[in-house]
């Protein structure tokens, strides 16, 4: 549609933590054209010290591809300097993170812009299946999915573009 | 063809995946649910609500009405729930 | 207008740079109920290899007073756990921080509103005034307002709240 | 009662600040431009585009019709480009 050139993208999906300060270094430094770097970070919460870790089902591949496409509707719509997207699977504790976008741009709007579409379409389209297990009960229990994040996701189809293929 | 379950989905199948020779009689996703459904209570568990079982063919979202001859791989789990 | 309690805010306008990675642990380590954390900070970009530095002049008093009053106002908006702002004046050179927004909750959209929300007040509101000191020329240039960020600021007086006062 | 001056308009007037004696007929912030303007080519320069200048009383926003009496800060400055 346009022919501006697009910005390539880093996406990883991994069982270990990740370094927010590091990824967002490799995106900034030496960027003199960044002036917005936004990050989200998604953390684990304790629900009120009920819970003893998140267990997180993935898709592999699937996964991968899914974000990779959604990361690529990004960096299409906006004018992004640089975008990485990390998103954890297996046992997870309260406190620790799960999952990570950072999008730089020249001006804040792109910026904040992409990581919140991006989080959205994380929360509902990427194959990843959250299981609770909480400290007084022996079974896990599988996490619903709640109305407002597909209302939230659906934000992204009425404005400006109709690129973005939800199934 | 390879089948592949996850979340509750593998948990009452009790299989995370496994191959199987599609019957001639099984042409869509949705069909194919209702011919694993009827093979034990596990998968009946598994497959009692089709509607709100999402489906993925070679790792793309699909409908149930998605005609699977030429596929590899297909998925079934519930309403993704990352981020 | 609500009986939730609201969290507090930190507020600092200061000269030396800051630790995106400090700050926000201060918001995030022991407390489990933050499920999300959106950074935004603010670089000063090169302008194509032309900027030598930005100088950034700002109204000592005033500045933390209408931050801190943006800043009381998003903590009454959105359920927010936790919330820093930081802006540097002084000179600055092209790659450094300018300005840096934490904002922590229980759920994303909170943590993006706010921080958006707080940017588009930053940059129209706060008393603070951009000169660019260009390598190729003697005099700084005072930076221009721009339609757009009047534009941003304005998107939040259409929804939900009337507690945002613009003069 | 201290007047400040920020960004151009204290490079235009040549000062950060002043303390001056409001005159009897001068009111209201706007007024204060005027009377302001008046003084020199400096302040002339500075005051010449009104409409485009911003007032803070006390530290916060006010419109040009502000009643001065009782102030103890004025403080002219160009629109805001903070963030």
């Amino acid at each position: 549609m346009s022919n501006r050139t697009t910005t390539g993208f880093t996406v990883r999906v991994q069982a270990e933590n990740f370094d927010v300060l590091a990824e967002t270094e490799i995106l900034t430094k030496g960027h003199k054209d960044v002036g917005a770097v936004v990050t989200f970070t998604g953390l684990c919460r304790d629900e009120g010290g009920t819970l003893e870790a998140l267990e997180l089902e993935h898709y592999p591949g699937m996964a991968e591809a899914q974000i990779s496409k959604f990361a690529r509707q990004a960096v299409e719509r906006w004018p992004l300097t640089g975008l990485t997207i990390i998103h954890r699977f297996g046992k997870i504790p309260p406190g620790d993170n799960i999952v990570l976008v950072i999008a730089t741009s020249s001006h804040r709007r792109a910026a904040f812009e992409a990581s919140d579409f991006l989080m959205d379409f994380l929360k509902t389209q990427a194959p990843f299946w959250k299981k609770e297990h909480l400290r007084e009960a022996s079974e896990g229990t599988w996490v619903k999915t709640r109305a407002i994040d597909d209302a939230d996701a659906a934000r992204w189809h009425d404005e400006k573009s109709n690129n973005i293929n939800i199934p | 063809m390879r089948i592949r379950y996850f979340a509750w989905l593998r948990e009452r199948t009790g299989t995370s995946g496994e191959t199987i020779e599609l019957p001639e009689t099984v042409k869509t996703a949705g069909e194919l649910m209702c011919w694993l459904a009827a093979r034990d209570e596990g998968y009946a568990f598994a497959f009692e609500q089709p509607e709100t079982i999402r489906i993925a063919v070679n790792q793309e979202h699909v409908e149930e009405d998605h005609i699977l001859s030429g596929t590899e791989e297909v998925a079934f789990f519930p309403p993704m729930t990352g981020g």
